[in-house]
């Protein structure tokens, strides 16, 4: 198990160092200067130069890169342009919100997603079955923004059941609450989708194994082969697809920011494109990836812990 | 003829895939025939008649710009098809290309690729978009390159992963001993099988595409206003989301009308010509 | 007493073209203590026949007609499922062909001998005795530590006996053994056989014993019946069938498999032809089309000739003996 | 029937690299095998799953690489040759697969499979519908099966396919792993009669890979028994049969007796399992196993001997009729 996970950690520290390289690549190989793009079209060519001096442009490309990767990986990820606070300080303060409007995505998905992809396994074929099949699919092809703007619509300006903007008053939980249910609805409604088809289609699959057969032949009852010996393997995938899916859980976040007002990451790096605030931008593309990689890493982890086949090939 | 005609038949037959082929040809055909559908200028500013409501002048009333919102909206849909068909067409091809590279190259250049397509994927996508769109504007190159970098480390791995599976397989194995090159075998035995589900799976994520075009846009991080787009007049509906909920409609319905049919098409393709793909 | 009796069951599946009729007009009795051999090859309806007794067929499929008796007392085929349940694992076990399989990869091997326990009134460290004991019994070297293990930590064989071990370990009256061996080596299938034989003799159960391995079936049960196409085309013991087939199909299946031609031959027997479609089931005897024996009178439906002490076979010339090249 | 050997393997080992990071090593699949196959004959391979017989038929074949040895092949050595020198060697010698329509192509048809050497070695001046009819006519298919689909042809006609598939180039040598896998009983007889009939008509020499014994007795005119990667025993076909010398052939032998209630209870019973190639025993591999082993079986490794074309690798070969000493009270662990 140890092997197991310094293996997944070496694989996922590969795999951030990769991520920073494109990115680095991204930046030196699109057309337009980080420099210019910070200071807009109406800065005189000394205050461009004045910048590229501070932010290292004029050094050779290999010595950026490596200034680049050993700072990211110490945490020094360059200072904001206007304030001159440390980047990382600053997504650090809307990363919790952000975090926030994810598991609350998640456990939509999980609360009802679960639960509705092993009921329409089980009654496979019937109405209800199908119901679900088709929610799910509709809910996964509408994107997470038109779910927030319809939700902020219907709810918060028609109905005025619940509020259309912040995050809530800082330390009254149920207030903090009541404004997630919204957002949180918007990034993980697609997700309830998916979750809901990957559980049915994987305890579909594991029903028909040969030792559920072989347990129904031991005659045990129906709830100990459904929930303890097929919804135990079925539900596998699902960790896995979540890992992956947080990634788009924070794309989601992003919308669900902007619509509803709320501070965290995606409001940041929104309002930092539009005050030109680059290293904000680099900063933030850099955290949430490595946040993603670490999620995914803990998917993996889990599903080690689960699964004792996998425990053991490693 | 009756070729082309079985396969339609089969989707008919299914009832999830007859609703999907209508709306999808609903929508193309709005957006083929824009210019016949409707005498408004999409971008024609008329500030007298802002806000108004549907009316048999503007079929979807018009935007705080008294913009037609009808004519937006079938111009936008030509936007949104042309990104989606292109980029993914694109994607297909370097997808395909990239994953046979992986699985039949070279153990090392497949742990190289599969790196790089893990780190792609690692980006969160409108993080990636944000930081593009930062360095190049907004455009519409900017929505399809993000599409192509998106997509592309699915559609390879997904190849690349079949292309192993198939490597070992005994009809390949049979090839190789008969003397066949890597070439042929790639193309005679390995591409028909994996290409089939793979154009199945990307026609599903027409979908993903559309949204990701007018999540950019309502952004602002795609089309230039006054270009329309179904995201650009989705945010000029939440814009002014308190005045009048129709902007918002105008923009949203067409996405959601989408995205649906292109679902339900893909999904009933998945299940009539490749049953294996789905669970069950 | 009779442990399992068959009387002219017919079982059907609905399928897109059409019903499917998979099982025809099939009886056979398992009686106490004795070990019965099912023999056929792809398509003769073993699987179904072995869910049709357990109660397991797929929803598509249906019991049409006939009768499943087991033990003199209970009628399987209208029998409520809770109460098939209490029979499945007490009564009835099974072991299945996968070894790989047949146990469940995420929960070790003794949680899953204690869960199979789940009826019995012992305690748990007595349950666990049992595992134990049962472990030891099919040879599993250190049963206490391989209880904890996982499935996959298990050799192929091992996971076999593991599931043999798990079938018998209630004690049932009545063991199905559906091709236990076939996915073994075959040296390793000869240890098996005799370990499920020794079991068999210890606990006293009745054993239906499913193979297309002719020299298993011959070595280790008393009475054979060979089914073709869903039907049983004949029935007896195991030396009426071995030694006097009566069937055209029995005596050409014997016939073809190379073991039996102990002289060496480049030319060895075949059957020509396939089996018919199930869908559209021919209104004659269901070999005619492959039959070398066939007369105008193979299509009417042949009678289950009886040709003396309980050796019945569903052909219009079981009375004469079939000519093959093996002799009474 | 020439003596004039077409294919010669001496000393063939095939390694496998196995562990991750750290812990590096190799196991050897093939552990030094030697045999010669005539012309017109057919040599059978025999052995149980893990014997390396078909890492060795690979081999052969080109598809493995070996890691010591020399293959020769009508008096060339292809061992050393790469890819491209390969291609003209492999119209000579052909091989078909375990499974029978897992072997074919699932989107080619028929027609398309039997004439696809054809088409790989650009083979001039012949019309591909004529010869995708002769080669199904060859193997007793009807000619309109040309234009169907693997999967739509039964175990024993997809067998018939690879068989047509395998004679298209007029090859020297077949070779056939498990030609039988898969099959019912009553069709297994029909495959390998078409083996023996075309290995006739056109003079072919085969390798044949089985597990199951009575399938080669019909067929091989030579056999040999791998255990662990190595040949256990070889010889004349009849010889191996009628008196088998070693106990792992004695076993093999009783596993699939003759189906007659009253000859069936003398089976050769192993004890234990094939021992894993990471830990091979000592002194004879078999020893784990053999109900006749004794003390030296354990530490010494007994020597090929060759008498009259027969090769064994036994301290204590057997008398013929030999029954294990005290099989029945023997300890089985």
């Amino acid at each position: 198990m140890l092997s197991y996970f310094f293996k997944r950690l070496g694989l996922a520290a590969a795999i951030v160092s990769v991520a920073m390289f494109l990115l680095f690549c991204m930046i030196y190989l699109i057309p337009g200067d980080p420099a210019s793009v910070a200071l807009g079209p109406r800065a005189t060519e000394e205050m461009r130069a004045a910048l590229r001096e501070k932010m290292g442009l004029n050094q050779p490309v290999l010595v950026q890169f490596w200034n680049f990767y050993i700072g990211a990986w110490t945490g020094d990820l360059g200072d904001e342009v206007l304030s001159g606070r440390p980047v990382t300080t600053v997504v650090f303060e809307q990363l919790p919100y952000t975090l926030a409007l994810i598991v609350g995505g998640i456990t939509w998905s999980v609360a009802l997603g679960i639960p509705l992809g092993c009921w329409a396994a089980v009654s496979r074929g019937s109405w209800a079955d199908r119901v679900v099949g088709i929610l799910s699919v509709a809910v996964i092809a509408v994107p997470s923004f038109v779910i927030a703007i319809y939700a902020l619509l219907i709810f918060a300006v028609e109905l005025r059941w619940l509020p259309a903007i912040g995050a809530g008053e800082p330390g009254n939980l149920g207030d903090q609450l009541t404004h997630l249910i919204l957002p949180s609805l918007a990034v993980g409604l697609g997700w309830v989708g998916y979750i809901a088809r990957m559980v049915r289609a994987s305890m579909l699959e594991v029903l028909e194994a040969s030792h559920i057969r072989t347990a129904r032949a031991f005659g045990l009852p129906d709830r100990t082969i459904t929930y303890r010996y097929a919804l135990s393997i079925a539900i596998l995938p699902t960790v896995t697809l979540l890992g992956v899916g947080i990634g788009q859980m924070l794309s989601s976040a992003v919308f669900a920011e902007i619509v509803f007002a709320r501070p965290g990451v995606g409001k940041l790096v929104y309002d930092a494109i539009l005050t030109r605030n680059f290293p904000i931008v680099t900063g933030t593309v850099l955290i949430t990836t490595v946040l993603f990689v670490l999620l995914n890493l803990l998917a993996d982890l889990i599903i080690g812990a689960l699964d004792p086949r996998v425990r053991s090939s490693f | 003829m009756a070729e082309l005609w079985r396969p339609i038949r089969k989707i008919l037959r299914e009832p999830l895939g007859a609703l999907g082929l209508f709306l999808v040809l609903f929508v193309i055909f709005g957006a083929v025939f824009a210019d016949l559908l409707t005498g408004w200028d999409p971008t024609k500013i008329n500030p007298r008649d802002r806000f108004q409501g549907p009316s048999a002048d503007h079929l979807m009333g018009t935007d705080q710009l008294g913009r037609d919102l009808f004519a937006r909206v079938l111009y936008g849909g030509r936007i949104a098809l042309f990104v989606a068909l292109v980029s993914t067409a694109v994607s297909l091809v370097i997808g395909i290309i990239l994953g046979l590279i992986a699985g039949y190259g070279p153990r090392w250049l497949d742990n190289l690729m599969i790196l790089l397509f893990d780190a792609m994927k690692s980006f969160p996508t409108v993080m990636l978009a944000l930081a593009l769109v930062t360095l190049m504007g907004p455009s519409l190159t900017a929505v399809m390159v993000v599409v192509v970098l998106v997509t592309v480390p699915g559609y390879a791995r997904i190849i690349r992963t079949q292309t192993i599976a198939l490597k070992t397989s005994e009809y390949v194995t049979a090839a190789q001993s008969m003397g066949a090159s890597s070439a042929r075998i790639l193309r005679v035995h390995i591409l028909p099988n994996v290409i089939g589900p793979l154009v199945i799976l990307a026609s599903m994520d027409i979908p993903v595409v559309i949204g990701i075009e007018a999540g950019m846009s309502f952004l602002g991080l795609g089309v230039r206003p006054p270009t329309p787009s179904w995201g650009s007049i989705l945010n000029d509906g939440f814009t002014n989301i308190r005045d009048t909920a129709w902007i918002a409609i105008a923009g949203g319905v067409p996405i959601i009308i989408t995205t649906l049919g292109f679902t339900f098409l893909g999904e009933t393709l998945r299940d009539v010509f490749d049953p294996r793909l789905k669970g069950r | 007493m009779t442990t399992l009796r068959l009387d002219n069951l017919n079982v059907s599946f609905s399928t897109e073209a059409g019903p499917l009729h998979a099982l025809k007009n099939v009886s056979f009795d398992v009686p106490e203590n004795r070990i019965v051999g099912i023999v056929g090859e792809s398509g003769c309806g073993k699987s179904t026949l072995i869910n049709a007794i357990l109660g397991l067929l797929a929803d598509n499929g249906s019991i049409d007609s006939g009768s499943i008796l087991f033990e003199g007392q209970d009628e399987l085929t209208t029998l409520p499922s809770s109460r098939m349940r209490d029979l499945r694992g007490p009564r009835i076990a099974t072991v299945f062909q996968d070894p790989m399989g047949a146990l469940n990869p995420v929960i070790s091997v003794g949680k899953q001998m204690l869960n199979i326990q789940y009826r019995s009134p012992l305690s748990k460290e007595e349950k666990t005795a049992r595992a134990v004991e049962m472990l030891e019994l099919v040879r599993i070297p250190d049963a206490q530590a391989a209880l904890a293990r996982y499935p996959h930590q298990f050799s192929g064989g091992m996971k076999q006996r593991i599931a043999i071990a798990m079938a018998l370990m209630m004690e049932p009256a009545l063991l199905i053994a559906d091709e236990p061996t076939t996915a073994l080596d075959a040296t390793l299938e000869v240890t098996t056989i005799e370990l499920l034989k020794d079991l068999q003799q210890k606990i006293g159960c009745s054993v239906m014993f499913i193979s297309h391995h002719l020299g298993v079936i011959a070595e280790l049960c008393d009475d054979v019946v060979v089914m073709y196409a869903g039907e049983v085309v004949e029935r007896g013991t195991v030396r009426q069938i071995f030694q006097d087939p009566r069937h055209p199909y029995t005596a050409r299946l014997l016939e073809c498999d190379p073991a039996r031609q102990s002289e060496r031959t480049r030319h060895l027997p075949t059957i020509p032809g396939e089996i018919p479609d199930l869908r559209a089931r021919p209104a004659g005897c269901i070999f005619a089309n492959r039959c070398d024996r066939v007369a105008d009178v193979c299509s009417t439906p042949p009678p289950d000739e009886n040709i003396g002490d309980g050796h019945i076979a569903r052909c219009f010339v079981a009375d004469t003996p079939a000519e093959t090249g093996v002799t009474a | 029937m020439s003596n004039e050997p077409i294919l010669k393997v001496a000393d063939v080992q095939v390694s496998f690299p196995v562990g991750g990071l750290g812990r590096r090593g190799a196991i050897l699949g093939v552990a030094g095998v030697s045999f010669e196959v005539n012309r017109g004959e057919t040599f059978a391979l025999v052995g149980e799953s893990g014997s390396g017989k078909t890492t060795l038929a690979r081999a052969v074949n080109g598809l493995q690489e070996i890691s010591a040895g020399t293959i020769t092949f009508e008096d060339q050595r292809i061992d050393e040759l790469d890819r491209k020198a390969m291609k003209p060697v492999r119209r000579r010698m052909s091989m078909m697969f375990q499974d029978p329509v897992g072997s074919l192509s699932p989107r080619m048809t028929v027609g398309d499979l039997v004439t696809e050497p054809f088409r790989i070695h650009g083979v001039e001046g012949r019309n591909l519908r004529d010869e995708a009819e002769r080669l199904l006519t060859l193997v007793g298919l009807p000619t309109n099966f040309a234009s169907r689909f693997p999967h739509q042809l039964s175990g024993g006609q997809a067998r018939r396919v690879g068989v047509a598939r395998a004679i298209a180039l007029d090859p020297a040598l077949i070779i056939a792993d498990e030609p039988t896998a898969g099959l019912d009983v009553s069709v297994q007889g029909e495959v390998l009669n078409l083996l023996n009939d075309l290995r006739e008509r056109l003079g072919l020499a085969m390798v044949i890979i089985t597990h199951n014994l009575h399938v080669v007795h019909h067929v091989a005119d030579r056999t040999a028994v791998m255990y662990l990667g190595r040949f256990v025993e070889a010889g004349d076909t009849e010889q191996v049969f009628s008196a088998p010398q070693h106990p792992y052939t004695a076993a093999l032998l009783s596993a699939n007796p003759e189906p007659d209630p009253d000859k069936t209870h003398d089976r050769i019973t192993l004890p234990a399992e094939v021992p894993s190639l990471l830990a091979r025993p000592s002194g004879c591999e078999f020893h784990t196993r053999c109900p006749w082993a004794q003390s030296r079986c354990s530490t010494d490794a007994p020597v090929r001997q060759v008498t009259d074309g027969r090769a064994i690798a036994c301290h204590f070969p057997l008398e013929p009729g030999a029954r294990p000493p005290e099989q029945s009270e023997r300890a089985v662990s």
